[in-house]
């Protein structure tokens, strides 16, 4: 049990830290004291992870087996506490907005990201339960974190939905272990195998529920309805965090429990329908509402669905002869790049808003190309990026899962994939427009801006690398999802 | 306990577990729910001990009858009297008719329909100290971070109750805003509420 | 041919070294610099010369290798490749694979150089030259790529690229309603590009391989999608890239209202990717749904030559007719590539080029006429030729050239066509013949109602062409359309070597499935 | 000779093209030489403009043609050597593609020698005549600039060996036609008359082309021999072969209908005649080289080269003698009532084109080329004529001449020599020609004899009644010269012509005179029948009946003509309102048959322009590009319509849970 | 008839149905989280009774569960109510169908 705690390490370096930051915050009121420990504390994940990985823990599973270390989860749990570093690194502001609750957004976020990795880690319905819910209670606060208006009421939209939603995810899996007997995957998985027949709308039901409670996670349409608000009333860190780690968690789970749990064939075939349906409703409806926001974060939040229906597509990839290591990998992949790319628009948009008296209106972005160049590049680069346009990132994880819907038979998906890229481009296109070729109304806008603080401009230089390193050479992390996901497979 | 004693707590207790369920439905008065609502709660817990689940009924009571809706209550009376209006938003109400007949027939059909294994006689004994175990043993894990998670919402919770300096101001422009109409604002007008002049900020200051 | 160095990685990456140059140096210095005379107090404008530099080595290593190109060998020469996302187990495996052969070589070739005109035709750009003189390195790399890539995924990556500079330079320093123009040309791409990706996806999934040089056809019969609607989903894309009537409009937009040098290269080069993507994939890679499409390529050929040319004449505005026009020229290629022979096929390639040179140079004298008059009406025009006579000789020049007058490039791209596709598509061609007459007809017009006429005194002030730069431009198009236009073969002979194979391939699939279909 | 030699005659006028290009883009150069560029030298200005100046047009363009003349002429002298039969000169390819291999070659026999000395000759002379006519016309250099480049076309023409070759200038020699009618471009009606001619001539080279294309998909080569002599070889069950060449009857046929289309394009036969009375808007001398003697005549020189494939088909060949026909009398009609004398002599080369057509078609080929030559030397000068009239009166209006008798003994001389050549009065060089073909439509189509022998007598009366109107009676001013071009000063004295405008009339009047006895000992024929690949000797034909018969109509038509022309008032009072008696026959010939008008405002304007081209841009802008616009505008309301639903309630974030998952539950239940 | 395992199953169902329409109607936020608490209720309730009629080692794992769920319950409400508090300081009101500042 003791040695168990070994591989828990990631997530308890995040969760000692976080509790040691509610204390501290009473005594140190430096702010960067308190950042440079949070930051710490996701490094020391990160490393502890892989420590993990190169310390031949691979495939452990631990706490009776109800977390597992496998490559699949040190990805994961590299990738969030990667996020929620630049989460942390662009929170500058928000922390000078909130002086009096430094040490509980710290901790907070520290807590949620945790949970995140747990959820990545976890092969037992109770402890993705209780994974979840530390995570989404750690997020409800964050969201609400400011306490105007829009912050609060955001928090609480994304509380009630997600308590429903919740609910509906306890009764998809108290069906699962009333009828299966067990918390635990691979039981569930063997269970469905020897004993599943006859049983389908029971374990369909189950299944659905479970669909919509991860879905709600990774804001996917028709579960998507909070997102925009919660994105739009958060601070601006966290509505990055949540469009990126959330979702990259929520995928992580789907995959884990579909294909873990519920991968035979028996069902394997309805849901690989409802993930193709989805990845399309998502799709539409992201693009479709994102077109006419003015709003930049709100603008993304819809985007995020749409992100959210691409990678949908890999999910639905599976039944096909490689699908399940494609599908999978190129959901990985995808989110990896995602996660960058997203990572640096927001850190953009906060830069802008900084300079711009909190601004979030992409009309008020006009002019930005000549006030700040090399800002506007960035965000200019990550929404192309985001549309899916080479050398970035998403421009592969686009291809790489289009890739796995045409070899799934499912090539429909990759047309209506890329004819949602198409619409996608008209409102990413708005920003760059806005920043490049319209002026501003007033000359006085053009003078010099408030230097933004160096914590920000290095996340900003960092994922923005990242977004072309991933473009450029995607080979490696290609590999690396490969690996990942060859661990759940083999 | 006999068959016909079975029969008649299960019942019963479904009876006042549904008949609170749904006079929450009714009642215009948000009081009034919270206690309809102890009273659904108290009528799982029977039914908790008719499944032969004492410790759950005694956690159930203790928790939701005790400290949930003791919870809740508190939170309404903070609130004034025009708000503990419980009526229901008419707007919502029709599709949500719907979509819960949905439901209804969903769920209803798989519990009945469904053949759930073999049905056992004997129930679990010794609840508490098998659970108990269990949680110490098994679920260790989950323990531990349902601690974590319930010092975060804990933490959470009194940190946004909690009234900050920098929340007055926030909160006097929100009613400002309020009171001059805005009422559906569109989103586009959201921005950063204003940066706390702060002294202990060393970076603020400088 | 090795020169035993990566020059074909170095042409497609010098001019984004060029942009990394012009990002880092200064914009403009006022200082009287050694590299260019100017008058004392002048600026001088960094980009620009960087701008041209690149240009200038891009074309020199272009020409060079133009000149070594080994003409006895067929195949793909000066190839650079190396594994670059090897994703085994999933069967995910792109190439770094550039190499070119006797089709892509001229079109090389002609990027290099419609680029060179392109920077120098925006010599007197003053508005933000530095990106502006960047983004068209950046398009120029996109399109080299395009015309190189040996991957499917490079080709649909560069492809891509073309969009992020076509944008900006149009909705920046385009006019008119730009950002409309822009965003149109944007979304007709994507939307084809779409259709594209699926195609090539299923293509290299049923191959497992992207590497164009080891698709082939036998292997696309195990595609989930049938191999006819491969094609035509990736026909799709070449089609609006071309375009093709009906998916035509975006390119009236974006030509009238982009700046001169964009004009420029989307006729002369952007276009040629439709072109150059259907020969170089749809028909290398299906031959034989190639083979069994020939009738409606040349109906859709013929119905974009004849219907382009009609709207043609009813245009007002100067750059949208010679647009227009493109169109209609464009139809040639299709019907060129529908004779599947090496004549047809040769000449349809050989239209790539020529009109690449016609077009670019009439968007060339459009685009300076409009520099001095601020209009492109053309009833606000007249006379012109009385007060820019240099730049009449030119623009006559290039529109008889656009109406395929013999002795100039184009003549020999269409008589080629014609002649190689009237035994296979006996009725297209004599229908498409008409659009000889209607060429002549919306040209002649055009140049009547312009540079010819009564002086109009409203134009007195105008200068002629003045500058170097425009002398230069225009002498060296008029130069290489005559060369083209008597001595072909310096092209053709490549071309049709790239060719060859293209229609062998056709032959042995048509002639070993005519029975199995 | 050796075939460099006719490489020499080609690139001679192509130097002297370059040459008078740079002359004239230095022209433009010089003016902006100050603005151009502060470091330019200005010490190379005078430099420039010594060199560059506008001898450089006009001189080298001269020497080079004399050049190409006397080789031209040794060329022919060696030809008649040769009996016609043509020297084996090599071919060269210049590019294939798959199959097609294209050639640039050099034929000479008997037929291409003739028409090199035709080209070379009148060309010569029309350039000496146009260093006066056009001397001091802002567009001197450029103008010697297309006229080299022009007879750099028309001698690539003649000499082509191949049919892509010859269409490659056929098409240049349209090119130049075109910049040289709108040669004064600033005049609306230069500029249209310039489009409308290569317009209409290219809908004729549409056929050629198609025949071109046709010809090569049957048999794979474009080579003018092989192709005649697969024509000669005759047709058995409906196939002609030869040397293994294939092809078919109707494929034959339409390829004699096509080279037809290309020639009544070029030569302006009806009903593509149209365009040559407005290209008279060209300088005069353009007229003279390229709208009478040369350009016009490329036609039935091309029907010349394919004499065999043109007799190959009984439709083709009857196409043209009537086509033929009906043009030479139709024109003629229509030369009667013109007013400009530019137009009446256009008329009249439409009219004289139709009988070398006709003669064609009735198998007249030696009499067809014979009349060729003969009318490029006198047509050539009467143009020229009507130039030095112009010259001295600025104006081509008949009505405003009369009298230039005495005024312009040189032009009047050489006007009459020309006129009794095309009136064919014996014994001047179109009496010869003319007659040849008159014979030989009475031998193979009385019809088209008919038609020619009337419109014999009309080219008398026509030419009668515009020498009546020039040259006698009174002078009636001539026109003060137009703003901004140059001209006689003083147009009220006219005066002879400078010695360089006369001096090349007399040598055409003198070789007016003479070019018919050609016809004498058969050598001619001979030459001319040596380019067939089937060399048989053909002779003239000799017939008093016509001769008598023809000689009478003219000289008859004449005396009338003149009778009517001096009794004008009495035949106004007779209340007929021009030469022709009824009013409404003089209208519809004033209205060109209304051919025009219908051509050009109704088929060109209403009907395509106005319906079809209007149409389809409507279609593309409102249909085409309308959908996809409202596509997207549509999508805009879509997408803001849709909002709604994301109208900020919770409830309606729970329901969707709720809704999507049953929804998709039921789905899976259900299928 | 004997009370199996369906009935417990379907007062389940019911019981979260009810709990659901409650969230879905009510107009005030409190309410909704007390249809979220029925809701709870109904899976708890699930999970008893497949604690009480399951194989034995469903027994004991169930329990766990409504334990957790019992805990995660409470949590959820104390932040519930604590952010529907901050909603009452900024707008008077803590009525689901006025606090639609953020939308469309």
């Amino acid at each position: 049990m003791l040695s168990d705690v070994n591989l828990l390490g990631p997530e308890l370096v995040l969760l000692v830290v976080g509790g040691f930051l509610l204390i501290a915050d009473l005594f140190i009121k430096d702010r960067r004291i308190l950042m440079g420990v949070t930051l710490a504390a996701l490094l020391g994940s990160i490393l502890y992870s892989a420590v993990l990985l190169t310390e031949g823990h691979v495939g452990s599973q631990g706490f009776g087996g109800v977390l597992v270390v496998d490559k699949f989860a040190i990805f994961f749990q590299i990738l969030l506490a990667g996020a929620a570093m630049a989460a942390v690194l662009v929170s500058t502001e928000t922390m000078q907005r909130t002086p009096s609750r430094r040490g509980e957004y710290l901790a907070l976020i520290l807590f949620s990201t945790a949970g995140l990795q747990l959820l990545a880690g976890s092969r037992d319905l109770i402890m993705i339960f209780i994974a979840l819910e530390l995570t989404s209670i750690s997020q409800y606060i964050l969201v609400g974190f400011y306490k105007d208006r829009w912050g609060s009421e955001g928090g609480l939209k994304y509380l009630l939905t997600g308590a429903v939603a919740s609910a509906v995810l306890l009764y998809g899996m108290a069906i699962l272990l009333g009828l299966t007997g067990s918390t635990n995957l691979s039981e569930i998985a063997n269970y469905i195998a020897w004993q599943g027949d006859g049983k389908e709308e029971a374990l369909m039901l189950a299944a659905v529920f479970l669909i919509a409670g991860f879905g709600f996670k990774a804001a996917v349409a028709p579960f998507q309805m909070w997102a925009p608000d919660a994105y739009t009333g958060a601070p601006t860190p966290i509505a990055a965090y949540l469009s990126v780690a959330s979702k990259a968690a929520a995928f992580a789970i789907l995959i884990r429990v579909f294909f873990e749990a519920l991968g035979d064939d028996l069902l394997a075939e309805h849901w690989k329908t409802i993930f193709a349906v989805l990845a399309t409703i998502s799709m539409f409806v992201g693009n479709f509402f994102a077109i006419r926001q003015n709003n930049i974060k709100r603008m993304l939040a819809y985007s995020s669905v749409a992100q959210a229906g691409t990678l949908m597509i890999g999910l639905a990839a599976i039944s096909a002869d490689r699908g399940e290591l494609l599908g999978a990998s190129g959901i990985l992949f995808y989110l990896a790049g995602y996660t960058v790319t997203n990572l640096a628009a927001f850190t953009v948009i906060i830069l802008i808003a900084n300079q711009n008296g909190g601004s979030y209106d992409i009309r008020s972005y006009a002019g930005m190309g000549k006030k700040s160049p090399w800002l506007s590049i960035v965000l200019a680069f990550a929404l192309i990026s985001l549309i899916g346009l080479p050398p970035t990132a998403v421009f592969f994880g686009k291809i790489y899962l289009f890739e796995t819907a045409v070899q799934s038979g499912l090539a429909w998906l990759a047309v209506i994939g890329t004819v949602n890229t198409l619409i996608s481009a008209a409102y990413y296109l708005r920003p760059v427009k806005a920043m490049f070729i319209d002026s501003a109304d007033d000359e006085d806008e053009a003078a010099p801006l408030p230097r933004p603080s160096t914590s920000v401009l290095a996340t900003m230089g960092l994922v923005t690398a990242g977004v072309l390193v991933i473009g450029l050479h995607p080979g490696l992390l290609i590999n690396a999802a490969e690996a990942a996901v060859a661990a759940i497979f083999s | 306990m006999s068959d016909f004693g079975f029969h008649l707590a299960f019942w019963s207790l479904g009876a006042m577990t549904i008949g609170g369920a749904s006079m929450i439905l009714i009642s215009r008065n948000l009081i009034h729910a919270v206690i309809w609502l102890v009273m659904s709660m108290l009528g799982v817990a029977g039914l908790y001990l008719t499944l032969s689940a004492d410790f759950i009924a005694v956690v159930q009571v203790l928790i939701y009858v005790g400290a949930i809706s003791v919870l809740m209550l508190f939170a309404i009376m903070l609130t004034p009297r025009a708000e503990r209006d419980n009526s229901q938003n008419i707007k919502t109400a029709g599709p949500a008719g719907l979509v819960v007949l949905m439901v209804m027939i969903a769920t209803m059909w798989v519990a009945i329909d469904t053949d759930w294994g073999a049905v056992r006689e004997a129930a679990l004994t010794e609840q508490a100290r098998l659970i108990g175990e269990s949680l110490i043993k098994h679920y260790i894990l989950p323990f531990e971070i349902g601690a974590v998670l319930l010092t975060a919402a804990l933490v959470g919770a009194i940190a946004l109750a909690r009234q900050d300096d920098e929340d007055a101001a926030i909160h006097a422009a929100s009613l400002q805003a309020e009171l001059e109409g805005e009422g559906a604002v569109d989103p586009v007008d959201v921005v950063d509420p204003p940066i706390a002049a702060d002294a202990s900020d060393s970076e603020a200051s400088s | 041919m090795d020169p035993g160095f990566p020059v074909l990685s170095l042409l497609i990456f010098l001019p984004l070294a060029g942009v990394l140059l012009i990002a880092l140096l200064p914009g403009r210095h006022t200082r009287t610099e050694w590299l260019v005379q100017n008058a004392p107090g002048q600026p001088v404008d960094y980009p620009k010369w960087i701008a041209l530099g690149i240009a200038l080595a891009t074309l020199i290593i272009a020409l060079v290798m133009f000149i070594i190109f080994d003409r006895s060998v067929s195949g793909f020469q000066f190839v650079d490749e190396f594994d670059w996302i090897s994703a085994e187990a999933v069967g995910f495996n792109v190439t770094y694979a550039f190499g070119v052969d006797g089709l892509s070589m001229p079109l090389v070739f002609l990027t290099a150089f419609l680029t060179v005109v392109g920077v120098l035709v925006s010599w007197r750009i003053d508005l933000r030259t530095k990106e502006y003189f960047a983004w068209l390195l950046v398009l120029e790399t996109s399109v080299l790529g395009v015309f190189t890539s040996l991957d499917l995924i490079f080709f649909f990556l560069f492809w891509e690229l073309e969009l992020v500079p076509m944008f900006l330079l149009i909705s920046i320093w385009g006019s008119g309603n730009r950002n409309y123009s822009a965003l149109k040309f944007v979304l007709y791409t994507v939307f084809g590009s779409a259709f594209m990706l699926a195609g090539f996806l299923a293509m290299g999934v049923a191959a497992d391989t992207f590497d164009i040089r080891e698709i082939r056809q036998d292997a696309l019969t195990a595609a989930f999608l049938p191999a006819p609607v491969i094609f035509a989903f990736i026909l799709i894309a070449f089609s609006i890239k071309l375009p093709v009537v009906p998916l035509h409009t975006w390119l009236p937009d974006a030509h009238t209202d982009a700046p001169t040098a964009v004009s420029v290269i989307l006729a002369g080069v952007l276009l040629k990717m439709g072109g150059y993507g259907i020969l170089r994939l749809l028909f290398t890679l299906m031959p034989d749904v190639g083979a069994d499409a020939d009738l409606a390529l040349a109906i859709i050929g013929v119905v974009s030559i004849v219907y382009g040319a009609i709207v043609t004449i009813r245009q007002t505005d100067l750059k949208r007719l010679i647009a227009y026009s493109s169109v209609s020229h464009m139809g040639f290629v299709l019907l060129g590539v529908s004779a599947l022979g090496v004549t047809g096929m040769s000449g349809a390639a050989m239209q790539l080029v020529t009109h690449g040179l016609i077009t670019g140079m009439l968007f060339v004298m459009v685009g300076l006429v409009y520099d001095r008059t601020h209009t492109r009406q053309i009833a606000d025009m007249r006379g012109l030729a009385h007060y820019i006579p240099l730049l009449g000789i030119g623009m006559v020049f290039a529109g008889l050239a656009g109406l395929g007058l013999p002795a100039l490039a184009g003549f020999v791209a269409e008589i080629t066509i014609f002649l190689g596709a009237f035994e296979s598509q006996t009725a297209a061609v004599s229908v498409a013949l008409l659009g000889v007459l209607l060429a002549a007809a919306y040209i002649l017009w055009a140049l009547q109602r312009t540079f010819f006429g009564p002086k109009d005194e409203k134009w007195s002030h105008l200068p002629d062409a003045n500058h170097w730069s425009e002398f230069t431009i225009i002498g060296a198009l008029m130069a290489l359309i005559v060369l083209l236009g008597v001595y072909p073969s310096i092209v053709m002979d490549l071309l049709e070597m790239g060719v060859e194979p293209i229609v062998e391939n056709i032959e042995t699939f048509v002639s070993s499935g005519a029975g199995g279909g | 000779m050796p075939e460099t030699i006719f490489w020499v005659i080609l690139f001679l006028p192509l130097t002297a093209f370059v040459l008078a290009g740079i002359s004239a883009v230095n022209q433009h150069l010089q003016r902006q030489i100050p603005e151009w560029d502060p470091n330019y030298p200005r010490s190379w200005k005078p430099i420039a403009d010594q060199f560059c100046g506008p001898r450089l047009a006009s001189t080298p363009l001269i020497i080079a043609l004399a050049v190409a003349f006397l080789l031209a002429v040794i060329n022919l002298i060696d030809s008649i050597g040769l009996r016609g039969l043509p020297l084996g000169i090599g071919t060269h390819e210049l590019f294939t593609a798959g199959e097609l291999v294209v050639n640039v070659g050099i034929r000479i026999d008997g037929l291409t020698s003739v028409m090199l000395v035709v080209v070379t000759g009148v060309s010569l002379l029309v350039q000496v005549y146009s260093t006066g006519y056009m001397d001091g016309d802002h567009g001197y250099r450029r103008y010697f600039a297309f006229m080299a480049l022009f007879t750099t076309s028309m001698l690539g023409l003649v000499l082509a060996d191949n049919l892509l070759m010859l269409f490659a200038f056929w098409e240049l020699v349209g090119l130049t036609s075109y910049l040289l009618i709108g040669f004064w471009f600033h005049r609306p009606a230069a500029a249209a008359a310039a489009k409308k001619a290569f317009l209409v001539t290219r809908l004729g080279d549409l056929g050629m082309l198609a025949a071109m294309i046709l010809i090569f998909s049957k048999t794979g080569t474009l080579d003018i021999a092989s192709i005649n002599a697969l024509a000669d070889s005759g047709a058995e069950a409906g196939m002609f072969a030869f040397n293994g060449l294939l092809i078919g009857q109707t494929a034959m046929t339409l390829f004699g209908l096509g080279l037809i289309a290309g020639a009544v394009g070029k030569s302006a036969q009806f009903p593509l005649h149209i365009w040559l009375p407005d290209a008279m808007e060209g300088p005069t001398p353009v007229s003279a080289l390229v709208h009478s003697a040369t350009m016009v005549a490329a036609g039935v020189y091309l029907l010349a080269r394919f004499f065999p494939v043109i007799h190959a088909s009984s439709t083709a060949s009857d196409l043209i003698a009537w086509i033929g026909a009906g043009t030479a009398l139709g024109a003629a009609i229509l030369a009667m009532v013109q007013v400009d004398i530019k137009r009446v002599l256009a008329y009249s080369t439409i009219s004289q084109l139709a009988y070398m057509m006709f003669a064609i078609g009735v198998g007249g080929y030696a009499a067809a080329v014979f009349h060729l030559m003969t009318h490029a030397f006198f047509k050539a000068m009467l143009f020229l004529g009507s130039g030095s009239v112009n010259h001295s009166t600025n104006t081509f209006d008949m009505r405003r001449m009369g009298g230039l008798r005495t005024l312009m003994p040189i032009t009047f001389g050489t006007f009459i020599i020309g006129t009794l050549a095309l009136a064919g009065i014996v014994p001047l060089s179109g009496f010869w020609s003319k007659d040849e073909i008159l014979i030989e439509a009475w031998e193979n189509n009385k019809g088209v004899f008919v038609l020619g022998l009337l419109a014999a007598g009309l080219t008398a009366a026509y030419m009668v009644r515009a020498v009546y109107m020039t040259f006698f009676g009174e002078y009636r001013g001539g026109e003060e010269v137009a703003p901004g071009e140059h001209g006689n000063e003083d147009p009220s004295h006219p005066h002879e012509s400078p010695r360089s405008m006369t001096t090349p009339l007399i040598i055409l009047a003198v070789i007016s005179v003479l070019a018919g006895f050609l016809t004498f000992g058969g050598e001619f024929q001979t030459w001319v029948y040596g380019a067939l690949p089937d060399p048989h000797a053909g002779k003239f034909h000799w017939s008093w009946g016509i001769f008598l018969g023809s000689t009478a109509l003219a000289v008859g038509a004449g005396f009338v003509a003149y009778w009517f022309m001096r009794n004008r008032e009495r035949v106004r009072s007779w209340g007929v309102g021009g030469i022709w008696p009824i009013p409404e026959a003089q209208k519809f010939a004033t209205e060109l048959f209304y051919l025009d008008s219908l051509a050009e405002n109704l088929l060109a304007r209403r009907v395509f322009y106005g319906w079809i081209a209007r149409s389809s841009a409507w279609f593309d802008a409102a249909v085409v590009d309308g959908v996809v616009n409202r596509a997207w505008r549509e999508g805009l309301t879509i997408s803001n319509g849709a909002r709604f639903v994301q109208n900020g309630w919770v409830q309606a974030g729970t329901l969707s849970i709720g809704l999507g998952g049953m929804i998709i539950w039921i789905a899976v239940v259900l299928f | 008839m004997t009370i199996g395992i369906e009935h417990y199953l379907t007062l389940g169902a019911l019981l979260f149905c009810i709990g659901f329409f409650i969230a879905w109607s009510k107009k005030n936020a409190i309410g909704v989280l007390i249809g979220v608490e029925l809701m709870l209720n109904a899976v708890n309730l699930t999970l008893v009774a497949f604690s009480r009629f399951g194989s034995a080692e469903v027994a004991l794992s169930t329990q766990v569960f409504v334990v957790f769920i019992i805990a995660v319950a409470a949590a959820e409400v104390a932040v519930g109510l604590a952010l529907a508090l901050v909603v009452y300081r900024n707008r008077q009101t803590i009525s689901v169908d006025r606090t639609t500042l953020l939308r469309g």
